[in-house]
């Protein structure tokens, strides 16, 4: 018998305390953000696709297509290939491609880059309607980059 | 649990018992069983208190190797004990020892085609219905490796600096013996 | 899928069979199960599995070791750095590598981080399955923090893979340490609140107390770990019991109830988070300057014959890799043993005879995580 | 001829009040519906719905027409026409217990000397349309959710009514407008403050809603008795459960927190029924202010509920309203 009233009085104090909470978080202010009219800032060190860099000084990449990124990816979803041009010491460039749908942005090919020629994009709105919309061509990316 | 006993009791019922550098290959002992003593093991096993960690089977010639793998709750003891699967490719269950086993065994059944003898309900699990022939982990012929060489090689100058002397010589071959024999 | 659903209808004409899943609000992804009734009460229980398998053993036969390590955050997407902890501390032990300390202690925080986090998620969710609907909020509020902690130096917010074979792939800044000291003192103060409005709540203790319970000796025939099993009483956490990494140095207790029922896995994860948050602050306290790479790690990594066996606790259990080498750089086969795949077969035996409201607390409080069990 | 002059007056007084009537259950649903979402998203520290126009206060209505846009599906096994009749039965009865309601001292459709008759017997149509919605859906979710709302409403009717018996046994009467009058000066809510919280618990049970959202749980039973539902059939036992909420916010009112009384606004003459609609809104506050605050109980700790501690208080409250009547 006096289980059962302490249990009541127990209870609905319980309940009131959490009545409590919830009222404090009805008048205080909300947290979340309303996204696509105002953004977060995304830190630097997001970890985007991948990006070739573009050097301020040469204005060019570095790249000069060993293919360690394409070797080193679990997921084989970088194809580069360069061919022998007169004049030009090593090789040069001709295709970089990224297939993002099956990349899982582990980072193996940037850290592998003898030039430190890759770096992370801080791109994160990606959606898209085909497949085909995930198949980047970085070298384009970066001439048409500013 | 006393661990001196109860290997003394391991040993009677296995080929081999041995001991393994903890800080090496992340298990302290190696018990090499013939499939018939599987469920003894079991119920020993069971009786000392051990949980069964995982089971798993292991594509090697000459036979699949399913290995079993037990640790304690109060003192780290964690033991594998392997046994060949028999020519048809049958093992004997231990679901009904350890139940925790009856969704390993039937994933070791969808993924290497072993057929566990007793097992309840040994439909596939992971692998959908139609698939139940498909045993995705068996090696083909040109990557099947024998059992030695995935054994750990005696003598050697010690691969990790920490490591202390490279453990115990393998008592292996007695185990492909026994698999003849069978 | 395999029942026979039609057989078992007509039988037994007063037991039916009611399919909970794969599409549910309660099962968390794809899982299914088939649950015979009688009444309101679950006579049997049949979960059925597989929908989201991915082959992950069989890609691990196919590409070097050190490639799979993406693979291990997507097993398990709420622990994914104890995973790939897990995983890093197999390769290493395998190849002989010594890791450098900064990179064990950076590996400790961002783990215990990431396991507060899985907590967080899981005290939300389970909530939502007991039907309040305001917890996952808070609980979602204070996991973006941590989330945002995490990306700043691992670059991603959910599927990590930051740890490299040796040490980690970027190092860990004053922003990190300041921003993760302000997170143990907010989520600290919020904990008496958590306490008011959920732990305290007579209703949920009425939905939780005297629900699934179950034992030590039950946890060894089914392999049951991790929280489920310290509910329990049985004191066995794998950075007690096997203390990988440098956890032995760090002072800590293990949670542990009594009854085992899901108020007691329930309070044993509430109070991991405290746990890991003292693990955190002693990590920060004590954290050496150093390299954040092993100074001799091979390019391509040989693995010599073998086979190796790494666990870890993951948020869910005991967490272990097995790999058998053949000496290359592929292994030639690796296992993974999930906590929640062994915590997870229980259910039949646990939830037997049970109300369906019963059946969706017990499987809440096994805090599943399908693509661990699907792999 | 003659006759229907003489009853004319009566006709058109039905037909205004119908329309009054149709006009508040809409109106109610807008608001509510649209203070619920408000009020859950600032519970839960997000601001709620924000896109259709200022702070979304359109959302409602644009919800309206889509759900009106969709087609109703009607599953390939469900009983076809119960399965329609269904929505129509649970969301007809809730027009005639507003026709009782004294609004104020002045809005009233009909003073009915069985008012509280009326709309308790009216209350229970709802449950019988959950009983052929969740079954001719042919869905065992669904059915579940039937089983559930059947004893759950059963059951809770009975301290639901003891509660309010003893404000009727003060009274004596149960006509609404005598109930109402009765309360000057003191509010029953002071001198019945055990059958007050009592009615409370009840008319949470007896709305389905949670923490006694036990017929649509939907981490259990995916959405319960209305499973099958889609589009307007699906709308229409919204419309009926929030018609519900402010009808049993209304008798509490009536029968505890005074009715309309209260002090009288200048230069209006029915300010009674802002003091109405104020009272009956706070309730309907609170009852959204517990669903966003608790998990949602078991089956059979909401009948032992019932049973242990509701039907007993209440029983032992009205026996002593009973001896006090008689003895005072």
């Amino acid at each position: 018998m006096k289980s059962y009233f302490s249990e009541l009085f127990t209870g609905a104090w319980s309940l009131i305390l959490g009545l409590k909470v919830t009222i404090k978080a009805l008048v205080s202010p909300i947290v979340t953000v309303q996204y696509p009219r105002e953004k977060i800032v995304v830190t630097p060190n997001y970890r985007g696709h991948i990006d070739l860099i573009k050097f301020a000084d040469t204005g060019a990449h570095k790249c000069i297509s060993c293919g360690s990124c394409m070797r080193e990816c679990p997921s084989d979803c970088i194809v580069v290939e360069g061919e022998k041009r007169e004049g030009v010491k090593g090789k040069v460039l001709t295709i970089f491609t990224l297939d993002f749908t099956k990349c899982s942005l582990c980072g193996a090919c940037v850290e592998v880059c003898p030039t430190k020629a890759l770096d992370y994009s801080n791109e994160y709105e990606l959606a898209g309607s085909t497949r085909e919309q995930f198949h980047f061509d970085l070298l384009k990316r970066v001439e048409e980059r500013e | 649990m006393d661990i001196n006993q109860v290997k003394k009791q391991w040993q009677e019922l296995s080929t081999a018992v041995e001991d393994v550098e903890y800080a090496v290959s992340g298990h302290d002992y190696n018990v090499c069983l013939e499939c018939d003593k599987v469920r003894d093991f079991a119920t020993l096993m069971l009786d000392e208190g051990f949980y069964l960690v995982d089971l798993m089977a292991v594509h090697v010639t000459p036979a699949i190797e399913v290995v079993y793998q037990f640790a304690h709750f109060e003192t780290r003891c964690r033991v594998l004990a392997r046994a060949f699967v028999d020519d048809k490719v049958e093992m004997p269950t231990i679901s009904d020892i350890y139940q925790g086993a009856n969704w390993h065994e039937r994933e070791t059944r969808d993924f290497h085609g072993v057929v566990f003898i007793g097992h309840p309900y040994l439909k596939p699990l992971i692998l959908p219905e139609e698939d139940v022939d498909l045993k995705p982990l068996l090696k083909a012929e040109a990557k099947l490796k024998d059992v030695d060489a995935v054994r750990r090689k005696p003598p050697e100058p010690a691969p990790a600096p920490k490591a202390k002397p490279a453990p115990k010589p393998e008592v292996k071959p007695a185990a492909v013996k026994s698999q003849e024999q069978s | 899928m395999s029942m026979d659903v039609k057989a078992l209808e007509d039988d037994r004409h007063h037991r039916y069979v009611l399919n909970m899943g794969p599409q549910h609000p309660s099962t968390h992804g794809v899982l299914r199960v088939l649950l015979e009734l009688e009444g309101e009460y679950a006579m049997n229980l049949l979960p059925v599995l597989g929908y989201g398998h991915r082959c992950h053993e069989k890609i691990a036969e196919f590409k070097p070791a050190k490639s799979f390590m993406p693979n291990t955050a997507r097993m398990d997407y709420l622990g994914a750095l104890i995973y790939n902890h897990g995983f890093a501390q197999l390769l290493e032990k395998a190849a002989g590598i010594e890791v450098p300390e900064r990179v064990e202690y950076i590996r400790v925080i961002t783990s215990e981080l990431n396991r507060i986090q899985s907590h967080l998620l899981w005290y939300g969710a389970y909530l939502l399955d007991l039907g309040a609907f305001t917890p996952i909020m808070y609980s979602f509020d204070d996991r973006e923090h941590i989330l945002d902690i995490l990306e700043d130096v691992t670059g991603s917010r959910l599927t990590y893979c930051y740890f490299r074979v040796g040490g980690v792939s970027k190092d860990i800044d004053e922003k990190f340490v300041t921003g993760t000291r302000a997170f143990i003192k907010r989520l600290r103060s919020r904990f008496p609140m958590y306490e008011d409005l959920v732990n305290g709540n007579i209703i949920l203790q009425k939905r939780l107390i005297d629900v699934g319970e179950l034992t030590p000796h039950i946890c060894a025939r089914y392999g049951i770990t991790g929280p489920l099993l310290r509910g329990t009483g049985v004191a066995y956490d794998m950075r007690r019991a096997e203390p990988y990494s440098i956890y032995s140095k760090f002072d800590f207790e293990i949670p542990t109830g009594t009854k085992g029922d899901c108020m007691a896995s329930f309070m044993v994860r509430f109070h991991e988070m405290e746990q890991s948050l003292r693990i955190i602050e002693q990590a920060l306290d004590g954290l050496p300057e150093g390299p954040i790479m092993a100074a001799k790690v091979p390019k391509k990594l040989k693995i010599p014959a073998g086979d190796y066996n790494s666990s870890v606790e993951a948020p869910r259990g005991e967490l272990s890799y097995y790999l058998v080498s053949d000496g290359s750089d592929v292994p030639y086969r690796l296992k993974v043993r999930t906590p929640s795949y062994s915590n997870l077969s229980v259910i039949p035996e646990m939830c037997q005879g049970m109300l369906l409201s019963d059946v969706v607390s017990a499987m809440g409080a096994l805090d599943l995580v399908i693509p661990e069990i699907d792999r | 001829m003659e006759t229907f002059y003489s009853i004319l007056p009566e006709l058109i007084r039905i037909v205004v009040c119908a329309v009054c009537g149709a006009v508040i259950v809409f109106g109610n649903a807008l608001v509510m519906g649209y203070a619920e979402r408000k009020l859950a998203g600032h519970i839960m520290l997000r601001p709620g719905p924000m896109e259709v126009g200022p702070h979304g206060i359109y959302q409602l209505v644009i919800d309206g027409l889509k759900l009106m846009g969709k087609q109703l599906v009607v599953p390939a096994k469900a009983d076809p026409l119960l399965f329609r009749f269904a929505p129509l039965l649970a969301f007809a009865p809730v027009f005639v217990p507003l026709l009782v309601l004294p609004f104020s001292e002045k809005i009233q459709g009909f003073d009915l000397d069985i008012g509280l008759l009326v709309i308790l017997a009216l209350a229970s149509i709802n449950l019988l349309a959950i009983l052929i919605g969740g079954w001719a859906s042919n869905n065992k979710y669904s059915l579940f959710g039937v089983f559930r709302a059947v004893s759950q409403n059963v059951a809770y009717e009975i301290p639901m009514l003891l509660s309010l018996l003893a404000v009727v046994f003060m009274t004596n009467s149960f006509s609404l407008k005598a109930v109402v009058a009765a309360q000057s000066p003191v509010w029953f809510i002071v001198i019945q403050p055990l059958a007050f919280l009592i009615y409370l618990v009840s008319i949470v049970a007896e709305t389905n809603r949670a923490p006694f959202d036990l017929p649509e749980a939907e981490s259990e039973l995916t959405a319960g008795f209305h499973t099958e539902y889609s589009g307007m059939s699906f709308s229409l036992f919204v419309l009926a459960e929030y018609a519900n909420m402010f009808i049993v916010s209304s008798v509490a009112t009536v029968f505890f927190l005074g009715g309309s009384s209260g002090i009288p606004l200048p230069y209006f003459e029915y300010s009674g029924i802002i003091w109405f609609m104020l009272k009956v809104y706070s309730l309907m506050f609170f009852l959204v202010w517990i669903r966003w605050t608790y998990p949602r109980t078991r089956f059979d700790q909401l009948m032992n509920f019932c049973w242990k501690y509701l039907i007993p208080f209440a029983l032992v409250n009205l026996l002593i309203t009973v001896v006090m009547v008689k003895l005072l």
